[in-house]
């Protein structure tokens, strides 16, 4: 167990603990006890940083867990797990901050549940990234998906909130399985093991298996759900019904990037198939596109925060796509060319988490303060609250992508990757790559107008106070501190980005691309403001002059249908499949739960016939012995006559006493048969079962009435007559041919020892009795225990009666 | 000889059972199936003792007076169940 | 008391034809087995017998079966007649015997008689409804039943 | 010592039939049952461990030798089946003292229950053909009183299909057994399985072997066998829910495994195939039918189903992992199972219903409650790091390994189904305003509901993050299970 | 003999089954009754018909019938006898409930 | 003894068997109810004689349960034509078209106007 | 009119000893011939079930004032104490003893641990069989 488990393993136990801090100490809100956690681990994991550059060491401990299962628990520290890693407990450290202004210690706030919610998606965020081991990281993985319901549904009172959380677990927790499968395959592909680096090792090999594209898909299935990619991102709009600081949490910072560290994770093992890009590259074009276009319909801060972030997922993930190519070019070539893509989204990561969580706080704050997110009520902001207008203003410039903020560089990185993927020659990107970069910069443009829209409908134009419930003024400090500081890291990281350059993209892109510094030698990552008037420029000068027009003219946009529509189209699919998956469920279950005990053993009897009669002619099994048929005395197939006759009449009786009186001589032929195989207690048994029935059978006719008439329905009475007709049929065929087998095969029943040794050894002549009372005298011990129990239940029966509701 | 009469006297008995049936299953009325009931235990007493013979074996005596006691049993209950649908009364009043 | 050490015997004895073996062992145990059967029992037994009418009863049982095979003739004449031509009917008898036991035993002979069938008691007994398969002369079949086996029943319980 | 294994029939038989004499001294007998039960649970305790070390023990009864008299055998899978019965038997036992009246216990409840037990453990552990149906019927019949006690309406009128179709399928148990002591002249399964090799398992006895699959499908309630399961489940108080739900299916589902895993093996691409369809459409339709309910106990009772898909697909798999993996998710079943049902009835107790649309809002007012429902429900679903997820694993892993897709496609997607009805269930009981309520319920005591109950929750969360120890062992027991000659030599000698 | 018995068993195991798909409470336990009589049978001649004297061993024979699946029917016999004692009174019982023998109107849901 | 036993056995099988027919051939119950009780039992009375006979003298066994057997059918197949007559004339079930007179009714009538 | 079962109670009188004799003498019987504590027990509850018939159930009652429940225990109990006796010689569960005994005067009897054993199974079989009937009987409702 190493501190690094520990930083994992953290947060759970302090979830446990928090509960008695909360009752202990109500007057203190709950989160003061939290934070220093966050900011400790924080620091601890900075403690990794290199400084000094020249990339880091990974760092590995193992405990062990299910070892026979192959699953263990290594922790692994590399440059993408410490990204990631300072991301959960950075912005963590501020959420948690933020989030103690923000939802007020009053009596009736679970504040508790909130926090260890908020704990246990930590320590499981936490977990994701440290894990080496593919189950480990998925056991943590759907720990996120569990605790991001819990806070979605942390106001559980509202409709929306129960829809959302419902929403996002299924949809994670769907791809979660699929990713399961996945690594499953995974692991058999790779000669069962579930460690990253082993299998990273083994990455050329596992390429050539047919299995590997399942073994991808699936687990770009989990990514995909997670990360919010089209069609799967519905989820994540439904989620901003948690409270704000959630959002900025895990719906934007954090967990929405578990997809794409796992994809970063993995793209070394799939990064050389030509799949991996295509998919990765076009399901993050179209995701982008789809949210940036989906955010501009919005009305609600909130909702054009989450599609943005939705289209940013989009970005990041068809640039890890396009970085993948790089590991066709063995980086022979110094240029930048290959791994601009793999550092793009690296960055615009970092800095999709900064301005992101900034711009979500800004909004809650406006919802905090105004008491609505609609930009229809709003407006005019700029001057009653100038401070989070300032930091609004940083975060939305840092969105469109305008300098000097820290968005502006990753995007035009983004172009330039775009530009360069459409120049290789691999993939049958000499034809198709050109419009990569066109729908990348559709989508730019859309980008640029939501948060211009964002920009002028929340903050200037004309205040209506009448607009607000109550009066509205600048939040205060506490809530202030955590935007602040992420705003000013936009800015600090847009005018000096290099400061993350060997510290944290160097690193993190080694892991992502293992094979770019060559041993011994150093990578460098500069980024710089200028570039010179090139391509990239011109498209984010386009961008920025038709994201004007467009905004200037979004009025008339907005009459188009499209727009018209708040809710994704997509959401009636999901909401059409979950009503009909009910509804068929409901269907399909009562056409064959009919309640009919008729039904119930027309289908067994069905099945039995339908897979025994299989099964018998499958094997040809049908034999017959005819001989020892022969001798039959005459008063023996007389009395099976009668026999049969009675039993073939039973069914057109309907007179319950003639039925019974049947069955009395049935029974009595029965033992009459028992005498003529020469089995006395037999026949005594059955006699005395026989008469103690018929008059417990009669008891019980003083209190019924006369057998209901089956009413005419011939069709009915057909199948009925069939189906059992065919039973009979199975069972004489069945044992015809056992009868001709036993005859065939010279097995020797263990019967002999009984003729043997029942005087010697048990002193009885009756054989049968001595079976009973010794060979096998626990059979009869328990059959007498059979009928007391039914004697005892019948008193039981009659005796016993409750209305239903006195107990449960 | 015996043997030969015996088996006669079984096949006999089975056609006699089977007529008991053939009465049992027409009734017309309950009285005539218990009738036939009771006759029919009555026939496989004698079928009983005859099997006895033809198999050489005295085992089979205590199925005899056991279905002769159970006929009787079972012929009391149907009748007494036919009279009033009642085949244990309570107690003395309602005889 | 004597009755209950009588049926005691009896019981001894059943044990002996159920065993099969006319040993005193078999007998001593089959008179320990009704002494428990009498002893569950006791509060059950009310009627009264004697021994000296045992061998009366019996002479009455072989009697009556000789009457039994005589009469049975008629009823097979009756079933094989092609044509069933009976005229059936229900006669009351009224009956001079006090115990149960007599008209028990009467009404046992009248059963078991061809022709004739006990079908029930009037409230107090002294009435038995007989069935008889041919009634041409009500107060003769009622005399022959009077005079035949009441007699012999009152001969043997008195 | 090998009388341990003879324990486990012995005290709940005895405990039983004294109980009987008690049943106007309502404190006695709990007091005693629960002792009864306590020291069942060390015995059971004891045998695993006795088998764990000495290998498989069995008592011949009667001091006859098998395979001539009747045979106990105690394996580590008959030996572990017997222990999760006694978990569940305690468990259950305590959340009976707590909801059920006076009146169910003055009618026998206690020796139905230990009768109950009596034939479970000796179905596990008998080494009989003829001997498991004798248990199977001990089993049923309790299993019918203690259904239908308390005789409501309803609980009349599914009893008697309940106990008609297990009437059924016990005859035609009857049948299987005539055709197979036909052809094998024997009783003893370990003799059966040696006869059986010895005839090959060709032509007819494939078909006596479907018989028997049918007929212990019957009890598992696999497709298109379980149509008296819902319903009947449905009737009884919670406590006896909990451990039908946990505990009786699994008897047949045992069973299944012990013939085709002892017996039937010599054809495997046949009659695991047979398996492996009836595996997958049992979890579909079970699954499907629990989407469709909005009952709590009801949508339990469809998963009782469902779940039992999982179990047979890790025998039709038929790799040591899946088999493992079968048993492990047996053993988990067991555990959730039962607490599931006890929370139905624990919710019962508070709100008087178990209509999902008549109730909200619990976890605002019974936080203690709703979180532990939610570790079971989490788990059953399969999600980690709880027991339900290790058993899954092992499924999934095998069924990939064996190349059986379309399977684990089935399983996974059941998965999914299985999460949305059971948050289906948390949704309408926990969340919410706790408004719909009638609030005449609410003086009732959750403490003790829930003391019995929190058991099963640390297993479940044990069985997951200890999963370790527990899979060794059950690797263990799935390779000894899988090689027939250990069980046959142990009870018929070399 | 074994042949025609089988025959026997089956013509009343097929008959019990639909006895079972009627839709009155007693005429499936007449069901019941006679599925065990045709399984019962079954059983019998399975194992073997007349091949012996009866399994007394005060007979003196050669040979004796197997004994076992007498002992095992017999068994049979009696479970059977108190699961259909028991399912009599159930059945009674609810139609007392239910007023109703007509098990096409016992068929209803959980929800009422 | 031989011929005896024989004789007792087929006269035995005869009276069952014709009593048989009288229970198909007689046109009420109460005639069937003659036949049975009396051409039935003295058939099987006959037979178990036989068989007493025939294992008393052939084998040497005495064959008490025979003996309790005709015994016990002796004192027991009166009473049951007698509860089975006296139901189905309680309940009414009719007597044939030939019957010629009837006590019985005539007491209940009285009985009931008394009432 | 009312009428009376007189013949019926009469003959019942007698021939429910001759069955209870019988009852008894196929218990002991079982061993070495047809019968034993089934058989027994059946046929012992056949002669109490005739009394009940012809008689009236509080009458019978009066006469066997029995809680059958009990019976049904202490038979199990028996049954199964007799198997557990073994355990005193160290063997298994139900493990069984006979041994043939010379008594003067009586001659050779055999003397088995099946006789309590098949005690216990008749004592169950009766008592289920009674109670079964008086149960359902006395059902009013
Ligand atoms: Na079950
Ligand atoms: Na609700």
């Amino acid at each position: 167990m190493s501190l690094l488990h520990f930083v994992v393993l953290a947060p759970f136990v302090m979830a446990i603990f928090l509960p008695f801090l909360y009752y202990k100490f109500r007057s203190i809100h709950t989160g003061w006890f939290l934070l220093p956690l966050p900011l400790i681990l924080f620091i601890y994991v900075a403690t990794y940083i290199p400084f000094g550059g020249g990339g880091m060491e990974a760092v590995e401990h193992t405990v062990q867990w299910v070892p026979s299962l192959g699953i263990n628990f290594t922790v692994y520290l590399d440059g993408l797990s410490m990204l990631f890693a300072l991301l959960i407990t950075g912005i963590g450290t501020l959420v948690v901050l933020y989030s103690i202004f923000y939802i007020a210690n009053k009596p009736d706030e679970p504040l508790n549940n909130f926090y260890v919610y908020l704990l246990m998606f930590m320590g499981a965020m936490l977990g994701v990234v440290l894990s080496d081991n593919l189950i480990v990281l998925y056991v943590f993985w759907e720990l996120t998906s569990l605790s991001s319901s819990l806070l979605i549904a942390y106001w559980f009172h509202k409709e929306k909130s129960r829809y959302g959380a419902q929403k996002s677990m299924l949809i994670t927790v769907s791809g979660g399985f699929a990713m399961l499968a996945g690594f499953a395959l995974l692991y058999i592909i790779a000669g069962n093991t579930f460690s990253i680096q082993e299998i990273i090792s083994q990455a050329d090999a596992i390429v050539q298996d047919p299995l590997i594209l399942p073994a991808m898909l699936l687990i770009l299935l989990g990514a995909f759900t997670k990360s919010a990619q089209f069609p799967f991102h519905i989820w994540l709009p439904d989620a901003m019904e948690a409270p704000t600081p959630v959002s900025a949490y895990l719906h934007s910072a954090t967990m929405v990037k578990a997809g794409i560290y796992l994809v970063a994770r993995l793209t070394p093992v799939f990064g050389l198939t030509a799949e991996w890009f295509w998919i990765l590259v076009i399901f993050g074009l179209t995701t982008l596109l789809w949210g940036s276009i989906s955010a501009v319909r919005q009305t609600d801060l909130k909702g054009i925060l989450a599609f943005s972030t939705v289209s940013q997922l989009g970005l990041i993930m068809a640039l890890l796509g396009m970085g993948a190519a790089a590991l066709h070019y063995d980086f022979i070539e110094t240029e930048t060319m290959y791994y601009t893509a793999t550092m793009a989204a690296v960055f615009h990561l970092i800095n999709h988490a900064t301005f992101k969580g900034a711009l979500f706080m800004a909004v809650g704050i406006i919802d905090h303060e105004t008491g609505t997110r609609d930009v229809k009520r709003l407006g005019g902001l700029m001057a009653i609250m100038p401070v989070t207008f300032t930091v609004s203003l940083v975060g939305l410039a840092a969105m469109a992508g305008l300098p000097p903020f820290n968005g502006f560089l990753s995007k035009e990185m983004f172009f330039t990757a775009t530009l360069n993927v459409a120049s290789l020659d691999i993939f049958n990107l000499e034809t198709l790559g050109v419009f990569i970069p066109i729908v990348a910069w559709i989508a730019s443009v859309f980008t640029f107008v939501y948060s211009m829209m964002m920009f002028t409908r929340t903050f200037t134009g004309e205040f209506k106070p009448e607009n607000y419930e109550k009066e509205v003024h600048e939040a205060p400090a506490g809530l202030l501190i955590s935007p602040i500081i992420l705003g000013s890291l936009v800015i600090l990281f847009g005018l000096f980005p290099n400061l993350l350059g060997y510290t944290l993209i160097e690193p993190a892109m080694q892991a992502i691309l293992p094979g770019i510094t060559p041993v011994g030698e150093q990578f460098y990552v500069n980024i710089y403001h200028w570039h010179g008037i090139n391509t990239e420029l011109l498209m984010t000068v386009a961008v920025v002059l038709f994201g004007l027009a467009i905004a200037l003219n979004l009025k008339k946009w907005a009459e188009a249908a499209f727009f018209q529509r708040e809710r994704d189209p997509l959401n009636r699919a999901y909401d059409f499949g979950l009503d009909q998956l009910v509804v068929q469920s409901q269907n399909v279950t009562n056409f064959h739960m009919t309640g009919r005990l008729r039904d119930y053993m027309l289908y067994m009897s069905v099945f039995i016939v339908g897979l025994g009669m299989y099964t018998f002619f499958r094997y040809n099994s049908l034999d017959i012995n005819l001989e020892g048929q022969g001798g039959i005395p005459g008063y023996a197939i007389l009395v099976i006559g009668g026999l049969i006759a009675s039993t073939l009449v039973l069914p057109f009786v309907h007179k319950r006493i003639t039925n019974l009186v049947l069955l009395g001589v049935i029974g009595f032929l029965v033992a009459l048969l028992f005498v003529i195989f020469r089995a006395p207690d037999l026949a005594l048994t059955q006699l005395l079962v026989e008469t103690v029935m018929v008059v417990l059978f009669l008891l019980v006719f003083r209190h019924m009435p006369e057998i209901t008439k089956e009413k005419k329905a011939p069709l009915t009475t057909t199948v009925k007559a069939l189906v059992s007709g065919a039973v009979g049929i199975f069972v004489i065929l069945t044992g015809l041919s056992v009868h001709a087998l036993r005859a065939e095969s010279d097995i020797t029943p263990i019967s002999d020892f009984f003729i043997e040794n029942s005087v010697p050894l048990a002193g009885g002549y009756n054989m049968v009795n001595v079976i009973l009372v010794d060979f096998r005298g626990l059979d009869t011990l328990l059959e007498v225990l059979v009928l007391g129990i039914a004697a005892l239940g019948i008193v039981t029966l009659i005796k016993h009666r409750l209305k239903g509701d006195e107990d449960v | 000889m015996i043997q030969i009469t015996a088996q006669i006297t079984l096949v006999l008995l089975a056609v006699s059972i089977l007529l008991c049936v053939i009465r049992l299953v027409k009734g017309p009325c309950m009285a005539d199936r218990v009738v036939a009931l009771d006759t029919i235990g009555l026939n496989l007493i004698g079928f009983i003792g005859l099997i006895m013979m033809v198999q050489q074996t005295i085992l089979y005596a205590e199925a005899l007076l056991i279905i002769a006691i159970l006929a009787f049993i079972s012929t009391v209950s149907f009748a007494k169940f036919l009279e009033g649908g009642v085949v244990v009364d309570r107690n003395g009043s309602s005889r | 008391m004597q009755f209950q050490i009588l049926l005691n015997i009896v019981i001894a004895f059943i044990w002996m034809l159920l065993q099969n073996s006319f040993t005193i062992v078999h007998f001593v145990f089959g008179y320990i087995v009704g002494l428990g059967m009498l002893f569950f029992l006791r509060r059950f037994l009310r009627f009264d017998f004697y021994f000296r009418r045992v061998y009366a009863f019996i002479k009455l049982l072989l009697l009556f079966a000789y009457k039994l095979i005589e009469a049975n003739w008629d009823l097979i004449k009756i079933i094989l007649r092609p044509k069933m031509d009976i005229t059936p009917g229900i006669i009351a008898v009224p009956t001079e015997l006090k115990t149960d036991w007599e008209k028990t035993l009467l009404a046992n002979l009248i059963s078991l008689t061809p022709g004739t069938l006990t079908m029930d008691f009037s409230e107090d007994g002294d009435i038995l409804y007989i069935h008889a398969i041919n009634v041409p002369d009500k107060e003769k079949a009622i005399r022959e039943i009077h005079e035949s086996f009441e007699k012999a029943i009152l001969e043997v319980t008195q | 010592m090998n009388n341990i294994v003879l324990l486990p029939v012995l005290i709940p038989f005895i405990a039983g039939a004294v109980l009987i004499l008690f049943r106007h001294f309502p404190k006695l007998q709990r007091i005693s049952s629960a002792v009864v039960m306590l020291v069942m649970l060390a015995a059971s305790v004891l045998l695993v461990y006795s088998v764990y070390q000495d290998g498989i023990l069995t008592v011949e009864l009667g001091n006859w030798p098998a395979p001539f008299g009747i045979v106990l055998v105690g394996d580590l899978f008959a030996s572990l089946m017997v222990l999760l019965s006694s978990i569940t038997g305690v468990t259950c036992l305590f959340f009976a003292f707590q909801t059920i009246t006076k009146e169910r216990e003055k009618y026998f409840f206690y020796p139905f229950y230990f009768f109950l037990l009596t034939g479970v453990n000796g179905s596990f552990l008998t080494g009989d053909l003829f001997n498991l149906f004798v248990f199977f019927e001990v089993m049923l019949i309790s299993s019918f009183i203690l259904i239908v006690t308390g005789g409501t309406k309803f609980q009349l009128r599914e009893s008697y299909k309940y106990v008609v179709i297990n009437i059924f399928a016990s005859m035609m148990f009857l049948a299987a057994l005539a055709y197979i002591y036909g052809l094998t002249g024997t009783l003893n399964l370990a003799h059966i399985a040696q006869q059986i090799e010895e005839i090959g398992q060709t032509g007819v006895v494939n078909t006596a072997a479907i018989m028997l699959l049918i007929v212990f499908g019957i009890k598992g309630a696999l497709f298109p066998l379980y149509f008296w399961l819902p319903q009947s489940y449905y009737g009884p108080p919670a406590a006896i829910a909990a451990l039908f739900g946990g505990l009786l299916t699994k008897v047949g589902v045992y069973a299944i495994f012990r013939t085709f895993t002892l017996i039937f093996v010599h054809d495997i691409s046949f009659t695991h195939t047979v398996l492996l369809v009836l595996a997958a459409l049992t979890m579909v339709l079970g699954v499907l039918a629990a989407v469709a309910q909005f009952n709590f106990k009801m949508i339990l009772t469809y998963h009782i189903i469902s779940q039992i898909g999982y179990m047979i697909m890790g025998l039709a798999i038929f790799t040591p992992l899946a088999v493992a993996g079968a048993i492990y998710h047996i053993a988990h079943n067991v555990v959730v199972k039962s607490a599931l049902f006890m929370f139905a009835g624990a919710t019962q107790k508070i709100t008087g219903t178990n209509n999902l649309k008549e109730m909200s809002g619990l976890l605002k007012t019974h936080p203690a409650l709703a979180w532990l429902f939610f570790i079971s429900a989490v788990s059953i679903a399969g999600i980690p790091p709880l027991s339900g997820f290790f058993s899954k694993f092992a499924l999934v892993l095998s069924g990939l390994e064996a190349e059986m897709y379309v399977i684990v496609a089935v399983a996974l997607i059941v998965g999914v189904f299985t999460l949305f009805s059971m948050m289906k269930i948390f949704i309408y009981v926990f969340w919410g305003s706790p408004s719909l309520q009638r609030s005449d319920y609410s003086h009732i005591k959750l403490a003790p509901l829930l003391m019995p109950i929190v058991p099963f929750i640390v297993l479940t969360i044990a069985m997951g993050l200890f999963a370790e120890p527990v899979f060794t062992f059950i690797q263990l027991t799935a390779d000894q299970i899988l090689d027939p000659s250990i069980y046959i030599d142990a009870v018929l000698g070399e | 003999m074994e042949i025609l018995m089988i025959f026997t068993s089956g013509i009343i195991i097929a008959v019990a089954t639909y006895l079972f798909m009627t839709r009155s409470l007693l005429r499936v336990a007449f069901g019941v009754v006679m599925l065990s009589h045709g399984v019962h049978l079954l059983i019998l001649t399975l194992s073997g018909l007349e091949t012996g004297a009866p399994p007394l061993l005060t007979e003196n024979a050669e040979a004796y019938t197997d004994p076992l699946p007498q002992a095992v029917i017999l068994t049979a016999i009696v479970i059977s006898f108190g699961v259909t004692a028991f399912l009599l009174v159930l059945a009674y019982r609810t139609y007392k409930e239910h007023g109703t023998e007509d098990l096409e109107e016992l068929r209803g849901n959980a929800d009422e | 003894m031989e011929v005896l036993v024989s004789i007792l056995l087929l006269t035995g099988g005869l009276l069952s068997f014709l009593g048989s027919i009288g229970i198909l051939r007689f046109p009420d119950v109460y005639g069937r109810l003659h036949a049975a009780t009396k051409s039935a039992t003295l058939g099987v009375i006959g037979i178990l004689t036989g068989t007493f006979l025939y294992f008393l003298v052939m084998h040497d066994i005495f064959v008490g349960k025979v003996l309790l057997g005709i015994i016990f059918v002796f004192l027991t197949a009166p009473v049951g034509a007698f509860m089975i007559s006296r139901a189905a004339y309680l309940t009414g079930v009719p007597l044939s078209k030939q019957t010629e007179q009837d006590d019985l009714k005539k007491a209940r009538s009285e009985a009931e106007k008394a009432e | 009119m009312k009428t009376n079962f007189l013949m019926l109670h009469t003959i019942t009188r007698i021939v429910s000893f001759i069955v209870l004799s019988f009852s008894v003498y196929l218990f002991f019987a079982g061993h070495n011939a047809p019968g034993g504590g089934f058989i027994g027990g059946l046929m012992m509850a056949g002669a109490l079930i005739l009394l009940y018939v012809t008689f009236d159930a509080e009458r019978i009652n009066r006469v066997l004032p029995f809680d059958y429940t009990a019976i049904i225990a202490i038979g199990l109990l028996l049954a199964i104490v007799t198997g557990l006796n073994s355990y005193l010689f160290g063997d298994p569960f139900l493990t069984q003893y006979f041994e043939y005994y010379q008594i003067p005067f009586v001659g050779e009897v055999e003397l088995t641990t099946a006789l309590p054993f098949d005690l216990g199974i008749l004592l169950v079989v009766v008592a289920v069989a009674l109670l079964t009937i008086i149960s359902i009987a006395e059902d009013v409702s």
